[in-house]
């Protein structure tokens, strides 16, 4: 079956507003990584869905590339959550603003 | 597009490449034979060099289809690119190896890897010519900052900052990545030079995209309001990685920028794109150089001064052009003498890595530790834009640039800025060398590389400004290089 | 023989006496100092005999001497030259002269002071710039004398500088000067603007040339040179340094406050009569202010008890007869007082510098009395001066004032009372002032007593000598009653007044009515003479003055305190400009200008610290403003695209 | 004089060359740090003297040298000086070695910096007065600040800091507009003519619509009224001045202020003619309010060096009034009065730094009666004073007849403004002879002061020199006049010339 790009377009913009609210409301930091991987994926979506249509593999191309380097993001961010639990005993970003002003 | 014609030319990339297998080696060197260690900042030293030396060789055409550039654009660029690095390796050394010594690190191993792949992704960046490439090169330097961000692993303060950096970063290129999908879908291409064939000029999707686009690049320069996370990372983060973050990455991102908009708009920004860059610009300016007013650490200050001077860079995107490409580059250079100089100098000037660094303790440094103190003020002063120093020059022609497109009134709103901006850098003069020295201890003496970087950045600062001429030839030629650029 | 030589010399008395008078010693001083202006007064007669000869055998043509050009820029050209011509003769033959006396006097009367080498340096260079103000040949270099003398006298009142008095005394002298300047150097600019030059020859032939043509601008320039010459000659309202200024040694007030710094006032206006002829106002303006001086500085004279300062508001009240003179076209009479009053007040002055040395400092006449014996020759040649200055006739005063009176008179009687009254006035004050003094008991302390003493040669010869001038030096200048030829002054100096069609006319007197004028003149005199007898001499002395003090005892507050116009000038001038000052530092300057500045500063500083709390610390706050960004930019290229 | 090739290359690098020389040197030789600067600055004293070959016959640029600089922009360097600038050239390389003279046995701490500095300064002043290319001026300009600050901050009083940065600052703020003006102005020029340059002949054959005419005048008078400084921006000078140390506040005085003045009749006046004659009278009105404001606010002043730097404000206003008025007699006037104010306040900072150095206070009120015990430095003081005053046979007095003669009979001036000046000559002569009084004469009320010392003979050498200088003026005025007024005849006859032709490019 074919879905059209407005219903793709429109579910990733969904998505992404998804997870740019979690990005900005929620307080754990790795929640806040996952709303964040939320927003990669729904651009990615949106990739995709205009690759459908333009043709040419570049679209996907970005979007493997894309996913890859969503999970280095993984990996790396993961590491520094587990240096800051090491000094805070705890991964709420408003508790860590030792650095302001 | 047409399938299957690529042309794998690996020379065009083989500076990229022997910098990011030098990275490799020390990685391997540092599991399996650490006494290397002391040798890693020459290693890395000469794959910064040889990536300048090969990069003169590229191949003048672009490679792997048209999305890598191999012009004199790429070229000035690396330039640019490997005096940073150069200079930041030189402070990199003693001053891990006291970090290492007062117990914030094991080891400073991973430290040189992680930088020269930086300034792989950074290349990559500024030389991609697709979103692709460009996003890889981004994501690259990201990721090995992110983790530079956090190195000293035992400091609250870097942790914080890794933390920081790692999710505001990940949410800008999110952005970033959303901006790519909706410029693709508008024009049907990654590739930059096809962006003009689309004819989409007036499109508000477009727009959006860019805007996504220009925001995740915005975050990487530090410009108002997308620069919130400079002066906590910079505070946290080890001083000379500070000063590579500083200056590399900015200058790619503006290179991106430059590309994607000549691409897109092929090559005349649009009234209202141009108005609300002039309003980035200025809105940098005033939150940079205000706030800075108000620091009382050094680094934050010099973050914030960065904000600042990224705001005059912004008033050469603004303008738009090839002479506002030219002097944006000028300014790039004297930017990456002038504030690495002032990274270097504080990286020598203080002691105490696991303390912030207020201004107050340079108090008296002028006598105790005379050369760290006058590249420091000859900094401060070339950031204040006085004549016969680098920071004269910068502003001299992207200033130029501005009214030479009718906009005085944006050259004007910049004087003005560097004045009060002068507030701050003459702050740090006087403390320097009109104050009674606050510590009883002395400043731990200099190393050589840091003696080295000094005195390059002193006369790089002083000699780039009093005889700008050369220079200024080679970024004008590079500007020309940029297809779809109006003069 | 140059001129330039006259004002050179003593120059040379000052530089040696200055840099060297304090390692070389008092006899090297004395030798330069001395020796200089012996010297140049000896040169000055040189060139003066034959040159005055000349004018008597009637070829009075000036002789002009250049010595190449000084200022030379734009549209101004000034040279360095120097004249000699019958006015010039005339000063310098007193001032060189008398000005050598009053050196010779010095020498025993600043024998024992600490700063004699400085004293006679500074006495030097007041020779110096005196001769360039007599002999300049143009505005310009007559000025650089002007402030030349006004310097030294500066330098001389204040001489006793760590007396808060002296230092007080030098500044006003200096400043009230300063303010006639002002007037003076706008002459000097109005008459650049008319002619394009300063040179006397130029100027006056040219107004003499076409007197209609000139004559607007001349009030102007006249009134404008007036108020320099009021400031130098102690002239209402400026006079009120010239009292002060006795604070000076008191040779210094003989030299320069008496003999010729004061009288240049005279000097300027006669020698730019032409400007002044032209103009009737300006005429009467100098007419009026004269006698006005000539009678207040007369009666404030009647009341003061300091010797010197008495012979100072004499000095006053003769300089303003001389205006007078001049405001009645009587050019010829004022310098001839000019030059009688310098023999007798210098006279005066040496005399009563005597009396204090004498009384060891003592100026108040209420400690002295019956000096007479001891001071015998200091007494006899004091009473000289006093019998010129009252005018009794045969001495020196009594032609030259007479002559003064004569012309007032022709010119308008109220101007001749005025002078007529005064001159009563002074021979009141002068006879109360040799009673108090020479007459009667001493009243000093016994020590003063004991020490009373005649002066040493170098001070009394001097003395005599002048007495003698001024008994005998009035003769030059007999009345035309005497015979038409009779007055050697007049057939020397009238060439400086040049004929001039339409120019003021003094006033011509009958015969008869001038023998009147005289007589009432000697009379007047005589009665001051009575009734200063009558109150000062004698056993009663002092019982009538004293009953008439008691009588008006406001009246006598008032004279005796100079009418209270420093106090005046104190409240007016002086007290707003300090307040005015005031303000404006403490309220214009750190209020007003710093205080927007620092204002602005701290604006600025204010709205950064405000601005940096927008980085809170907290990432989300940083994602916020991040989205916020992007919003705005939407919104904007929205809105923008909506257009 | 034998004839130096490259003499203004020389006289403008030597001093900078100089202070890198010293930078080689240990801090610890003080003594031949010292000594090397003096003989730098005494060389470049030397050297200058060979400008005195300049021929006012030839009323143009002299001692020429032009080489590329920056051949993109058209900027070049390009020196040379003509008869407004020789003298205040001469005045520089004669107040440096006399402020670094004087300083031997004043300053303690950091002499190597503290020479460099001065060095340093020096080629800034020299630059600023030699450069033909506007672009190489501005450079020239703003480094002055920098030293300068350097020996306010360091060197100073107690309040320095913030007269340090007050004096950066408020000078920068005037400067800054006119860098966007000359961008301006080239940017125009190129327009026009198709090439970049920055050349001071081809901005002079620039002419604007009255409009931005105007706004570039104020851009230039703005910087150079601070420098000047004109009421009401004077604010900065007395803080300077105060807290300057006392070779500092010579240099101040002596020549920082005169390249306002100097900036002002080489630029503003010929670039933007119309504008400039319009405004005159403002120009005018603020320096009357100087001269009177100036003098009484001296007056009022309880700190010695407080009163000489606000009678700076009052003579240079003076200096101002002169060139407003554009005759040439008040114009040549300004001119030498500008080098009159140097060497007179020069030497009366001199003095004051003098009893400073002695004593350790400005107050005016700590002082009394110390002629008694410092004859020498009262005298020379008091020769300074008369200079200051205007007294007739020193070098005051012929600067202010010129000024106020050519002002009073000036065609387009109301009279008023030469009657309101002169009275300036009376102020004048109140407050400094009130300083006179209060400081050397009347009883000795402080004891200490007894135990004063003469000046040094180091010190007075450089006095004596300064006063040697103000005879030389006073007695023989032509022997600079000469030089002076015909470059000042040229400019003005331009500057008329330029505002009466239309408002087009004149190339």
């Amino acid at each position: 079956m074919n879905v059209p790009l407005r219903d793709v377009l429109v579910l990733s913009v969904a998505l992404f507003s998804l997870g740019l609210c979690g990005a900005l409301l929620r307080r754990n930091a790795i929640t806040i990584f996952l709303s964040i991987e939320l927003m990669l994926n729904a651009a990615n979506l949106a990739i995709v869905g205009f690759a459908s249509r333009v043709g040419g593999y570049s679209g996907q191309i970005v979007v493997f590339f894309a996913i890859v380097v969503a999970a280095a993001e993984a990996a790396v961010g993961l590491a520094i959550f587990v240096a800051v639990f090491r000094h805070h005993e705890t991964i709420d970003v408003n508790k860590t603003n030792l650095l302001k002003w | 597009m047409i399938p299957g014609a690529y042309s794998l030319d690996v020379s065009a990339a083989l500076p990229e490449i022997v910098v990011a297998s030098a990275g490799c080696l020390l990685l391997l060197l540092e599991a399996f034979l650490p006494v290397a260690r002391r040798t890693f900042a020459a290693i890395s030293i000469l794959a910064a060099g040889s990536y300048m030396v090969l990069l003169e060789r590229i191949p003048g055409s672009d490679a792997f289809a048209g999305s890598f550039d191999g012009s004199i654009l790429a070229r000035t660029f690396g330039l640019f690119l490997g005096l940073a690095a150069v200079l930041t390796l030189l402070v990199a050394r003693p001053y891990l190896e006291r970090a290492v010594a007062a117990g914030l690190i094991a080891s400073d191993g991973e430290f040189y890897p992680l930088l020269l792949w930086g300034m792989v992704g950074i290349s990559l960046m500024a030389r991609g010519l697709d979103l692709l490439v460009i996003f890889l090169g981004l994501e690259t330097f990201s990721l090995c900052f992110y983790i530079l961000a956090a190195y000293f692993k035992s400091s609250e303060a870097s942790s914080e900052a890794g933390l920081k950096y790692f999710l505001t970063g990940a949410f800008a290129s999110s952005f970033t990545l959303f901006g790519i999908a909706w410029i693709y879908g508008k024009t049907g291409s990654i590739s930059i030079a096809r962006f003009a064939d689309a004819h989409v000029g007036a499109d508000p999707l477009l727009a959006a995209g860019l805007v996504f686009l220009l925001s995740g690049f915005a975050f990487k320069i530090a410009l108002a309001p997308f620069h919130s996370w400079a002066p906590d990372v910079y505070a946290g983060m080890p001083t000379p990685a500070v000063a590579f973050l500083s200056v590399a990455p900015k200058g790619a991102a503006l290179v991106v920028l430059f590309r994607v908009f000549a691409g897109v708009f092929d090559g005349v920004v649009p009234g209202r794109f141009r108005a609300a860059l002039a309003a980035i610009a200025i809105l940098s300016m005033i939150v940079g150089n205000l706030v800075a007013l108000a620091q009382r650490d050094v680094k934050r200050l010099l973050a914030y001064s960065g904000i600042a001077h990224m705001g005059y860079v912004a008033i050469g995107l603004a303008v738009f052009g090839r002479d506002a490409l030219a002097a944006v580059l000028l300014y790039l250079f004297a930017y990456a003498l002038t504030n690495i100089g002032a990274f270097a100098a504080v990286a020598a000037l203080y002691r105490d890595e696991r303390e912030s660094h207020p201004v107050g303790l340079l108090a008296g440094m002028g006598t105790r530790s005379p050369l760290a103190a006058g590249v420091l003020a000859l900094c401060m002063i070339s950031l204040g834009g006085i004549p016969a120093t680098a920071g004269f020059i910068g502003k001299f022609f992207v200033f130029k640039a501005a009214i030479e497109k009718d906009l005085v009134w944006l050259a004007v709103v910049g004087v003005l800025n560097s004045l009060v901006s002068l507030g701050y850098y003459l702050r740090v003069v006087y403390v320097l060398y009109m104050r009674e020295p606050v510590e009883d201890e002395l400043p731990a003496p200099l190393a050589p590389e840091s003696r080295l970087a000094l005195v390059l950045c002193g006369l790089g600062v002083l000699g780039l400004g009093i005889f700008p001429a050369r220079l200024w030839q080679i970024v004008q030629a590079a500007s020309r290089a940029l297809p779809s650029l109006r003069p | 023989m140059p001129l330039l030589l006259l004002p050179l010399l003593p120059l040379a008395g000052f530089l040696l006496c200055g840099l060297l008078g304090k390692r070389l010693g008092k006899t090297f001083v004395t030798v330069c100092g001395v020796g200089s202006v012996a010297l140049t007064t000896v040169l000055a007669y040189v060139r003066l005999v034959p040159y005055v000869a000349g004018v008597f055998s009637g070829h009075a043509a000036p002789i002009l001497e250049r010595y190449g050009s000084w200022i030379r820029a734009g549209n101004v050209s000034i040279d360095f030259a120097l004249r000699l011509d019958p006015l010039s003769a005339l000063m310098l033959s007193f001032v060189t002269f008398v000005g050598f006396l009053i050196h010779v006097y010095s020498v025993g009367y600043m024998h024992a002071d600490t700063g004699y080498g400085r004293y006679f340096a500074y006495l030097n260079l007041f020779m110096a710039a005196m001769l360039t103000l007599i002999l300049a040949a143009n505005f310009l270099v007559l000025f650089v004398g002007w402030e030349g003398v006004g310097l030294c006298s500066y330098l001389l009142i204040a001489f006793d500088y760590l007396k808060e008095s002296s230092a007080r005394a030098g500044r006003k002298a200096f400043v009230a000067n300063r303010v006639g300047d002002f007037g003076f150097l706008i002459g000097l600019f109005l008459i650049l603007g008319v002619f394009g030059t300063l040179e006397f020859d130029r100027l006056f032939s040219a107004v003499a040339a076409s007197p209609g043509r000139y004559a607007p601008a001349m009030t102007a320039i006249a009134l404008c040179l007036f108020v320099g010459a009021c400031g130098k000659s102690a002239q209402i309202p400026l006079y009120v340094w010239l009292p002060d200024a006795m604070a000076g040694p008191t040779p210094v007030s003989a030299l320069i406050h008496a003999a010729t710094m004061v009288t240049a006032g005279v000097y300027v206006v006669a020698r730019s009569n032409v400007f002044f002829r032209l103009s009737p106002s300006a005429m009467a303006v100098v007419a009026i202010v004269g006698g006005a001086t000539a009678l207040f500085a007369a009666i404030i004279g009647t009341a003061q008890n300091d010797i010197k300062k008495v012979l100072a508001y004499s000095t006053v009240s003769q300089l303003g007869y001389m205006f007078l003179a001049c405001g009645v076209g009587a050019f010829v009479a004022g310098m001839f007082h000019v030059m009688t009053h310098a023999f007798f007040k210098a006279l005066l002055f040496l005399g009563s510098g005597s009396v204090i040395h004498a009384m060891g400092g003592e100026q108040d006449m209420r400690r002295m009395g019956g000096l007479r014996r001891a001071l015998p020759v200091t007494f006899w040649t004091f009473l000289a001066g006093t019998l010129a200055l009252a005018g009794i006739p045969i001495w020196a005063g009594f032609f030259s004032k007479d002559e003064i009176l004569g012309a007032a008179f022709a010119k308008s009687p109220g101007l001749w009372l005025v002078g007529f009254v005064a001159a009563g006035l002074t021979s009141f004050y002068m006879f109360r002032l040799v009673y108090r003094t020479f007459f009667g008991e001493f009243r000093g302390t016994d020590d003063q007593k004991h020490h009373l003493h005649e002066s040493p040669a170098s001070m009394t010869v001097p003395l005599v000598v002048l007495a003698v001038l001024s008994t005998f030096g009035g003769l030059v200048g007999l009345p035309a009653i005497v015979g038409p030829r009779a007055n050697l002054f007049h057939r020397f100096l009238d060439p400086i007044v040049p004929p001039l069609s339409g120019g003021f006319e003094p006033g011509e007197l009958s015969r008869g009515l001038e023998i009147g004028l005289i007589a009432a003149s000697v009379a007047i005199a005589l009665a001051g003479w009575l009734i200063a007898r009558v109150c000062y001499a004698g056993d009663r002395s002092g019982s009538l003055p004293e009953r008439f003090v008691r009588a008006v005892p406001g009246l006598h507050r008032v004279v005796e305190n100079k009418f209270f116009v420093d106090e005046i000038y104190d409240f007016l001038i002086y007290r707003p400009f300090r307040a005015l000052a005031r303000f404006f530092w403490k309220a214009i300057d750190t209020l007003v200008i710093d205080g927007l500045i620092n204002a602005g500063a701290f604006v600025v500083e204010l709205s950064g610290d405000l601005l940096r709390f927008f980085t809170t610390g907290n990432v989300r706050n940083y994602a916020l403003t991040f989205l916020l960004g992007i919003v705005g930019l939407l919104a904007w290229l929205g809105w923008m695209g909506a257009r | 004089m034998i004839a130096v090739p490259h003499l203004l290359t020389w006289l403008i690098f030597l001093p900078a060359a100089g202070a890198a020389l010293l930078l080689l040197f240990p801090a610890r030789a003080v003594t031949e740090v010292k000594t090397a600067g003096i003989v730098v600055a005494l060389a470049t004293f030397v050297l200058s003297l060979g400008l005195w070959s300049y021929d006012p016959a030839v009323a143009a640029f002299q001692f020429g040298e032009r080489v590329r600089w920056i051949p993109a922009l058209g900027i070049t360097y390009t020196v040379g000086i003509d008869g407004i600038s020789l003298l205040l050239v001469l005045l520089t390389t004669l107040l440096t070695p006399v402020a670094l003279i004087f300083s031997i046995s004043h300053v303690k701490e950091n002499v190597r910096g503290f020479t460099a500095s001065f060095l340093v300064l020096e080629t800034g002043m020299i630059g600023t007065l030699a450069a033909l290319d506007v672009a190489l001026f501005y450079v020239f300009w703003e480094v002055m600040l920098v030293p300068m600050y350097l020996i306010i901050g360091i060197w100073g009083g107690k309040r320095r800091i913030y007269a340090a940065v007050k004096f950066f600052l408020f000078t920068m703020a005037g400067s800054l507009l006119m860098f966007v003006a000359i961008l301006y102005m080239a940017v125009q020029y190129h327009r026009m003519s198709g090439v970049w340059s920055f050349s001071l002949e081809d901005f002079y054959g620039m002419s604007f619509p009255i409009v931005s005419q105007t706004l570039l005048f104020f851009a230039f008078a703005l910087a150079f009224m601070v420098k000047v400084p004109l009421f009401p921006l004077h604010t900065w000078l007395p803080d300077a001045h105060t807290e300057a140390p006392t070779a500092g506040s010579i240099i101040l005085a002596g020549v920082l202020l005169k390249l306002g003045v100097y900036g002002y009749l080489r630029f503003a006046l010929p670039f933007f003619p119309q504008a400039a004659l319009r405004f005159a009278p403002w120009l005018a009105g603020l320096a009357l309010v100087g001269i009177v404001y100036g003098s009484m606010v001296a007056y009022a002043q309880k700190d010695m060096k407080r009163l000489v730097a606000y009678s700076s404000v009052a003579h240079l206003g003076l200096v101002m009034l002169g060139i407003a008025a554009l005759t040439s007699t008040s114009t040549s006037g300004a001119v030498l009065q500008s080098v009159n104010h140097g060497l007179s306040t020069g030497a009366l900072f001199l003095l004051v730094g003098v009893l400073y150095e002695r004593r350790h206070t400005r107050e005016i009120e700590a002082y009394g009666g110390v002629a008694k015990f410092v004859p020498v430095t009262a005298t020379l003081f008091l020769v300074a004073t008369f200079s200051s005053i205007g007294l007739p046979g020193l070098n005051g007095f012929v600067g202010e007849f010129l000024i106020l003669t050519g002002t009073f009979n000036a065609p387009g001036a109301p009279r008023w403004w030469a009657i309101v000046a002169t009275s300036g000559m009376i102020l004048s002569a109140v407050y400094l002879l009130t300083l006179v009084q209060r400081v050397f004469w009347t009883p000795v009320r402080h004891e200490e002061n007894r135990s004063l010392t003469d000046i040094h003979a180091s010190e007075f050498v450089v006095c004596a020199a300064l006063v040697l200088a103000m005879l030389a003026i006073g007695l023989a005025p032509n022997l600079f006049l000469d030089k002076i007024h015909g470059s000042v005849d040229t400019l003005i006859a331009f500057v008329r010339a330029k505002s009466a032709a239309p408002m087009e490019i004149l190339r």
